[in-house]
């Protein structure tokens, strides 16, 4: 089987190496197609692996050596069991789809070859975080994705705002990654190793106090990859790279990573049920504080990207309530409608020539009918409406939250449900039906390739059927991850479950009729709150206003004033000193013979006198 | 009715006279030839010069002391024989570079030789008896021949220079005089020897009187070796004098004197009279330190080196204040890795002696002169550079080891806060030095013509140049037998 | 009753003097005699505490003084008149060629 | 292979010379084919090192001055032989990249020289020696800045030589007190390093002696506030002077401290462990700030390099293998990364002879290749996983975590204003739009450069990809250093604290 593992991983990366031949050269579809045939590949094997791991075998595979010094002996060991499997397959199977459809998208960039590159890059780096046996592994991947998307972000680096989202993106990872690897340290000099089997078998042995820093450093970082509060702002920023990313990266995969280490860490975290319990509620506070801030915008990409911000949340709930295998499931499943959902609005995006803002949009549905049904799809899924894929997963979360009597959060998450309805159907009534804005202001959409349109198939049935799967599961990744048990009685849970349906659906329809009406009246945006919410409650503001000015000026001053003018000047002083001491020492030198005899009778004299003045030990 | 005194020769041990008779012969020799025979070419008397001191050599390393002589009061042992080496050594260099490509008046004059030799002879004199007659006759014959010296390079500079220094010797030789007179009037002797057999018995006391008579001394001495503040003489008498000269007064009258002032403080410190130990310190790092800075100033390169000579004076009187073997033997090793650098260093200047100031006429050699040496010549500014390095005492050049013995033997006596202060000083030094090499390899060339830097060389002098290099660079192999030898000498004297 | 004190303390004025000579003279000539009273200064000294320890010595010691004396008079006058030709000056003051 | 490490140490000196008769045209093939045999030979000592073997190894000794106990003593360890292959490595590589006319032979030949100076320096096992060469390097560097250097290039090279000078002065005392103390000790003198780590030092004798030798190591590193003759000379040298400045000597005082300082004085370095460690934490960030500010890449850069030397600095007095390892990993990897850096200044440099961000802008649409390189080294720099950079950073971290974890948390915001500066730099020069009409036209990278950057780059992936090796030949020699610190450690204290350190588990 390990012949599976290392296709699964290496193929991206020689995909990867392939295109980067070409990357100085003239666009060239053979990157494409052989990236895209790589990727394919891996997702086949990862989907054997998946089968034989259901067959009930698990891969742990020590490559080769890494680091060795002291106590640490670090190898790159690669482990595929339930949970990674799964992560592998959504992954390797999204990005497939992201591939195939980039060739549509970037058929007209310059940097055709160079997004390939990256793409395959960073499925590279995120197989290896997924399947990695080690912490620090992990943590290779997670700094590898944090560089590709880096890279993608800043794509267009011609872009003064996508360079600037690039190097946001990445420095505020770099801030969560400090916990993290504080974190990993406090786990070596407990354990003497990073290995996941290792250290969570002695886990159980240790000092609380010491267990809750190693999970909330840990936090922190998952934290950071996963733009939860106060770490989000670089994910709304990190629209400007290409949608494929956005789709790929900013929410299928790379962004649920935090959600996967926690999961990953279940051992660990479910000791410290405190620290789940303030993940839980971070979580719900995101879940609700996202979303509100995508009722208002008005940007297409960035509307999803806050909702993705939100059922991000949503994982975080069901994680750090224990219900790990919730978490997943969540996570998975958004990662099929959330996608699809992106690759829709990228469709819009180059039928309306690359404009984002909803408000110029409207009946589109007439002219690429195919991709407001898939997008409709997928809203319906991130609604979570009966049957399709949302509602299993999102629904088990509130009941999760309702079962362990946390009904603030159970309360945050079923408004968030609401918000999430609204949200989704304004944007799909603004673009799709309504009055044609965009023919007032010139733009002549088109419905985009079909092969492009064929790709986005699989996620959209996925999207529509992957709950049915919930109880394969379940079974599945139980295996290892601690099962979830529901204590509240069935009633109740169903009761529920149609309340909160029963509410979504709801908001859904009133949303869809008010929007048939015209939507809102205008004089609602300039409402306090509404400006709150248009501007991300100030905190980007905030950010640039605190903490990166002041640094520049605090730098500027340390250079300009301590480096150069007291430092500096005290080095140079010294030597001056010592030359102005020389000139006057010079005058001695009068040149003159009195001076001279002068100068020794001096001496004598001198010394005559301390001859009889000065007596030490006589 | 006066009975006749009846003297036994052998008893007058008259062998430990030879070295200086054999000088005091080849001088008178020298003029009675120039007297029948005019029109003697310089290389002549450079050569019958050097044939002289080479007999003097051999006579000297036939000496096996310790031993005295002539109502003894020559003393031969080690620390004299090794003076004398030191002495005769750079005579011989010295006197080779008289054969300079550009004629010199006073070369072609017998009389500089038969001075030159009777210099010797007084130095001679100087460190090879503890009888302060001697030394004082000694020390004047040499100083006289030495102000003559000077003054036949026949330069307006040159005869200012020769009266300065002559005018204060004068004062110092009264002050020698009146520390003799002080001793003698304290122990009844004038033998170094018996004084201190009087002055421990009796404790040092009168303290007042003893101490007088240290002061004037060491002022006496401190004028040889340039210790402030009777220092002043020395940049101006360099800067008079002709470079190979110069360069010669800054090894052969210092390493006299200190041999003097060894023999004479070790009276006190072997003793531990601590006014003088802490007289000495204060001596020592006021010397270095103001020539260091005032080093720092100089426009002139001569200058310069000048006061980089009074600074290594001071250090090495560091050494003498310290006593014991290895703080002496520190001081000849160290001066003999000098000798040879510094030798090298001055007769590199005499080979870019130029006539004409092309560089302003106050000063012969300024710095401005030298700047970007390394592309018109490049042969002189490498060895420049590294005569420069050494006298900075860049390891591993011959300096440093002298330097790094020296300083240990301080911090052996467990004086490591003057250590601390003198190697301070030396990182002060080496920015002048430096300044040289600043001007030779990162400035801009002045003149295309490279002919202007080695317009007075000649073989023989070049020869001298390679010797000294030679000593210079492979100094790490010659450190432990130098080392061993002086050692073992200096430890055959008594020190 | 004249003792070596006087003796000693004559020679302790004399050699002030000369000191003070030394310091105070402009004129080369002059300063050189100063610096031949400080050695005969000296001299007297010499002889009287000899004569106090009945110890030849020291009269030997003042013979070499007197005669060293002549020397360094030969010699500093040859630079005087040597200076003075070229100069036209015995004035020490001239002699600024050379300083810093 | 008795005499290799001399043959080592000398060949560049023999060749230098060599090198005055050979004429202007072929000096630099003739340097360059000098520094490849040097570097062969260097690689044939690694192939002939015995990993399993931790000690001093093709040790030889010759007596230069018996009597004071000087020799001529070579030897080599897992600590020493990377940094000398690093030293031969680099010379290759910069005089691959040399691209200077003026005067090419008194450069060629002035780089040989230093050559010798620094691999002698890591290989003399003699105090004296060490001293010596540890001196010498600094007159070809002198002459590299002051001659060929831009600018105030004199002041420059003036500032550099008497710091560094001024600074090691003290040490020469230390050596000369530490040598009395030997023969104190035993009745002969010896200035054997070896013989050295036998000698157990009072307290407060080592306290001094630290002390003293501090100064000299934190001028050379250099370590706040003794840092400033760094951005002159980096801003003044020429490419070929700053790389081999930044590469291998900076590396020269932290490999001091560890030959020296720890072994030597471990109550002492325990006792300052401390002050120390927050100088190095006050580095690592402040350097990041200054470097921030900076208008100019080859500034950003110079001071880039303080700030890694603090996190050095913070590995090595973990006390611990996993952070001097790491430490002197660290080292090699910043001698690569920070040399291959200021190489590509040297070549926009090159192009435009200004090394202003401003005047820059868009040069990866231009210069794509060199974007893509300099982005390669640029992540090395921040300790990206799987370069170079990440693994000597990450086990210094580690062990000085085990010190203390508010150091680390401080100084581990390195790596936060580490990416914050470079990756504005990369911004502001390579990102957004071509606007200068010059740059438009700009050649990207030739031959001559690639030859010299592409080993460079693969070494960076290939070293992070696969330290091992490296890691484990040092790992055993530091070890070895750590046991002769337990065993000569005094204090109860020191005692506790480097079992404390060196073990896994216990409480925090």
């Amino acid at each position: 089987m390990e012949k599976y593992l290392f296709v699964a991983l290496f193929a991206p990366l020689v995909g990867s190496l392939f295109s980067l031949l070409f990357t100085a050269k003239e666009k060239n579809t053979i990157t494409a197609i052989v990236t895209s045939a790589l990727l394919l590949l891996s997702f086949v094997s990862s989907l054997t692996l998946l089968v034989s791991i259901h067959d009930g075998l698990t891969l742990h595979v020590k490559m080769m050596d890494w680091i060795s010094a002291g106590n640490l002996n670090l190898p790159f060991g690669f482990i595929v069991d339930n949970v990674s499997v799964i992560m592998m397959v959504t992954v390797t199977l999204v990005s497939t789809v992201v591939n195939v459809y980039s060739m549509g998208y970037m058929g007209h960039d310059k940097g055709y070859n160079r997004f390939f590159t990256y793409i395959s890059a960073f499925v590279f780096s995120m197989l290896i975080l997924v399947m990695s046996d080690n912490f620090v592994g992990l943590f290779i991947g997670w700094e590898g994705v944090g560089l590709c998307s880096y890279l993608l972000i800043g794509f267009w680096y011609e872009k003064e705002s996508a360079s600037w989202a690039g190097n946001e993106a990445f420095i505020m990872n770099r801030v969560a990654d400090l916990g993290m690897l504080m974190g990993l340290f406090l786990i070596y000099w407990q354990f003497g190793t990073f290995e996941y089997d290792k250290v969570f078998a002695h886990v159980g042995s240790l000092n609380p106090a010491i267990v809750t820093s190693i999970g909330l450093l840990l936090f922190i970082g998952a934290m950071g990859k996963s733009a939860q509060f106060p770490f989000h702002t670089w994910l709304a920023d990190a629209m400007e790279g290409p949608t494929p990313v956005s789709a790929l990266i900013h929410a299928a995969t790379m962004v649920t990573a935090g959600v996967y280490l926690v999961i990953r860490a279940s051992a660990l975290f479910s000791l410290i049920p405190e620290v789940g319990h303030i993940i839980a509620t971070l979580g719900a506070f995101v879940a609700v504080f996202a979303a509100s801030m995508a009722l208002v915008n008005r940007d297409l990409k960035r509307i999803i990207a806050y909702s993705t911000l939100s059922q991000l949340g949503y994982m975080f709930v069901a994680a750090g309530l224990g219900a790990y295998w919730i978490a997943l499931f969540h996570l998975m499943t958004h990662a099929f409608f959330k996608s699809l959902l992106f690759l829709g609005a990228g469709n819009i995006m180059h039928a309306m020539d690359d404009e984002l803002d909803i408000k110029k949009m409207g009946g589109l549905f007439g002219i690429m009918p195919y991709t407001a049904t898939l997008m409709a799809v997928a809203s319906v899924a991130l609604c979570g409406v009966y049957p399709f894929a949302g509602f299993f997963s999102k629904d088990m979360i509130l009941a999760a939250a309702f079962n362990g009597g946390n009904f603030y959060i159970w309360f945050a998450l079923f408004i968030g449900a609401g918000m999430t309805a609204f949200y989704s159907f304004r944007l799909i009534m603004l673009v799709f039906f309504g009055d044609k804005v965009h023919k007032k202001l010139g733009f002549h959409p088109h419905e985009t390739y079909p092969f492009v349109l064929w790709a986005l198939l699989p996620l959209g049935i996925l999207s529509t059927v992957a709950g049915f799967f919930e109880k394969p599961f379940e079974e599945f990744v139980t295996e290892i991850l601690s099962k979830y048990e529901i204590t509240i009685p069935h009633a109740t849970e169903l009761g529920l479950i149609f309340l909160t349906s029963a509410f979504v659906i709801l908001v859904i329809v009133a949303t869809i009729y008010k929007y048939n009406k015209g939507g809102f009246s205008k004089q609602l945006e300039n409402m306090p709150i509404y400006l709150l919410l248009k501007n991300q409650y100030y905190i980007p503001k905030i950010y640039e206003e605190v903490i990166f000015k002041p640094y520049y000026r605090l730098s500027t001053f340390a250079w300009k004033q301590i480096d150069v003018k007291i430092i500096d000047f005290i080095v140079d002083l010294i030597a001056k000193t010592l030359y102005i001491l020389g000139q006057k020492s010079r005058k001695m030198q009068s040149g003159n013979l009195s001076d001279m005899l002068r100068w020794m009778v001096v001496g004598i004299v001198a010394l005559l006198a301390l001859a009889i003045f000065y007596r030490p030990g006589m | 009715m006066l009975n006749p005194i009846s003297i036994k020769i052998a008893t007058l041990n008259l062998a430990t006279l030879t070295p200086m008779a054999i000088l005091a012969f080849g001088a008178l020799a020298i003029i009675c030839i120039d007297l029948f025979t005019k029109r003697l070419d310089k290389s002549f008397f450079v050569m019958f010069t050097l044939l002289f001191i080479f007999l003097d050599f051999t006579a000297l390393i036939g000496l096996n002391g310790p031993s005295r002589g002539f109502f003894g009061v020559m003393l031969v042992d080690g620390m004299s024989m090794l003076a004398q080496g030191i002495i005769l050594i750079s005579s011989a260099l010295f006197i080779i570079t008289a054969l300079s490509n550009k004629p010199f008046k006073e070369f072609k004059k017998a009389e500089y030789y038969a001075l030159f030799l009777f210099m010797i002879v007084g130095f001679q004199f100087m460190v090879a008896t503890d009888n302060l007659i001697l030394i004082f006759i000694g020390l004047e014959t040499a100083s006289l021949a030495l102000y003559t010296l000077i003054a036949l390079h026949n330069r307006n500079k040159a005869f200012e220079a020769a009266i300065k220094y002559f005018t204060m010797g004068a004062l110092a030789a009264g002050f020698f005089a009146m520390a003799s007179l002080i001793l003698y009037a304290l122990t009844g002797s004038i033998e170094l020897g018996v004084i201190s057999k009087v002055l421990v018995s009796r404790g040092f006391a009168p303290g007042a009187f003893t101490l007088a008579g240290v002061v004037f001394m060491l002022m006496a001495l401190g004028f040889k070796l340039s210790i402030v503040p009777t220092h002043t003489w020395t940049p101006d008498v360099y800067e008079g004098s002709s470079a190979p000269l110069a360069g010669y007064m800054s090894v052969v009258p210092k390493i006299a004197g200190l041999v003097v002032a060894i023999r004479f403080f070790d009276i006190f410190l072997s003793s531990q009279i601590q006014w003088v130990q802490d007289i000495l310190i204060f001596l020592a790092v006021l010397t270095m330190t103001l020539a260091n800075i005032t080093a720092l100033v100089q426009e002139d390169v001569k200058r310069m080196l000048a006061f980089s000579s009074i600074a290594h004076a001071g250090f090495v009187l560091t050494a003498i204040m310290v006593g014991g073997t290895q703080a002496n033997s520190a001081i000849f090793l160290y001066w003999i890795l000098f000798m040879f650098t510094n030798i090298g260093a001055f007769t590199m200047l005499w080979i870019a002696r130029h006539k004409k100031n092309l560089w302003g006429s106050r000063y012969q050699h300024p710095f401005t002169k030298f700047s970007g040496m390394v592309k018109v010549a490049p042969m002189m500014a490498t060895l420049f550079a590294i005569f420069m390095f050494t006298l900075a005492g860049m390891p591993p050049f011959s300096v440093f080891w002298g330097k790094l013995y020296l300083i240990s033997s301080v911090i052996n006596s467990g004086h490591v806060v003057l250590a601390v202060i003198m190697v301070i000083n030396s990182a002060i030094a080496i920015y002048y030095y430096m300044k040289l090499i600043v001007y030779m390899f990162l400035k801009d060339p002045i003149t295309e013509d490279g002919n202007i830097y080695i317009a007075n060389s000649s073989t023989p002098i070049k020869t001298i140049v390679g010797i000294t290099l030679f000593f210079t660079v492979a100094a790490s192999i010659f450190v432990q037998p130098i080392l061993s030898v002086v050692t073992e000498l200096i430890k055959s004297s008594g020190y | 009753m004249i003792t070596l004190t006087h003796y000693l303390v004559l020679s302790g004025i004399l050699f002030s003097l000369g000191i003070v000579g030394v310091l105070r003279r402009k004129n080369l000539l002059m300063l050189f005699f100063s610096t031949e009273i400080l050695l005969n200064a000296v001299n007297i000294g010499f002889t009287a505490v000899s004569k106090y320890y009945g110890d030849l010595s020291g009269q030997i010691f003042s013979f070499f003084i007197i005669a060293i004396a002549a020397s360094e008079v030969a010699v500093g006058l040859g630079l005087l008149v040597l200076w003075y030709k070229r100069s036209g000056t015995v004035d020490l003051d001239s002699l600024q060629m050379m300083k810093g | 292979m008795e005499h290799i490490l001399s043959l080592i140490v000398f060949f560049p000196l023999i060749a230098g010379i060599f090198g005055f008769v050979i004429n202007k045209e072929n000096v630099k093939t003739f340097g360059i084919s000098v520094a490849f045999v040097e570097f062969l030979l260097s690689i044939v000592l690694w192939i002939a090192y015995d990993p399993t073997n931790s000690g001093y190894q093709f040790v030889e000794y010759s007596a230069l001055i018996p009597q004071f106990g000087v020799g001529f003593y070579l030897g080599v360890d897992g600590i020493s032989l990377f940094l000398v292959i690093l030293s031969t490595f680099m010379t290759l590589v910069s005089l691959v990249a040399l691209n200077i006319k003026k005067d090419i032979k008194n450069l060629v030949i002035t780089i040989l020289f230093l050559e010798m100076t620094l691999v002698g320096v890591f290989l003399s096992l003699d105090m004296i020696l060490f001293y010596i060469f540890w001196e010498l390097s600094l007159i070809p560097m002198l002459y590299i800045i002051g001659a060929w250097g831009s600018g105030q290039r004199i002041y420059a090279a003036i500032k550099f030589f008497l710091y560094t000078f001024a600074g090691s002065a003290l040490m020469l005392v230390g050596i000369l007190y530490l040598g009395y103390q030997y023969y104190l000790a035993t009745g002969t003198w010896s200035f054997a390093i070896p013989d050295w780590y036998l000698l157990v030092l009072p307290f407060n004798t080592q306290l001094w002696l630290f002390g003293a030798f501090f100064l000299a190591f934190a001028v050379k590193v250099p370590m706040f506030p003794f840092h400033t003759w760094l951005p002159y000379a980096h801003g003044q040298a020429p490419t070929v002077g700053s790389i081999l400045l930044a590469a291998v000597m900076l590396k020269m005082g932290t490999y001091a401290f560890i030959r020296f300082s720890l072994p030597l004085f471990p109550d002492a370095s325990v006792y300052f462990l401390y002050p120390v460690a927050i100088i190095a934490t006050i580095m690592v960030i402040y350097a990041a700030m200054v470097a921030y500010a900076q208008k100019d890449i080859k500034q950003v850069i110079a001071y880039s390099s303080i700030s890694h030397m603090g996190i050095i600095i913070l590995g090595i007095f973990a006390m611990n293998a996993e952070g001097i390892t790491g430490s002197i990993f660290l080292m090699l990897s910043h001698g690569i990364v920070s040399g291959a850096l200021f190489m590509l200044v040297g070549v926009i440099y090159d192009r435009r002879h200004t090394k202003l961000m401003s005047e820059f802008g868009g040069l990866a649409t231009v210069m794509p290749r060199y974007a893509a390189i300099f982005g390669v080294l640029m992540m090395a720099a921040v300790g990206l996983p799987l370069t170079v950079g990440f693994v000597g950073e990450f086990l210094s971290l580690l062990g000085f975590y085990r010190v203390s974890w508010e150091i680390t948390v401080i100084a581990g915001s390195g790596i936060i204003l580490g990416a914050v500066y470079m990756l504005t730099l990369y911004r502001k020069s390579f990102f957004g739009k071509v606007v200068k009409e010059e740059n438009k036209t700009l050649k990207d990278l030739d031959k001559r450069e690639f030859a010299a950057l592409i080993p460079l780059v693969a070494l960076v992936v290939i070293l992070g990809v696969y330290p091992k090796p490296i890691l484990t030949t040092i790992d055993m020699s530091v070890r070895k250093t750590i046991q002769t610190m337990e065993r000569k450690a005094l204090l109860p204290d020191t005692k506790k604290f480097l079992l404390k350190v060196n073990s896994i588990g216990g409480t925090k």
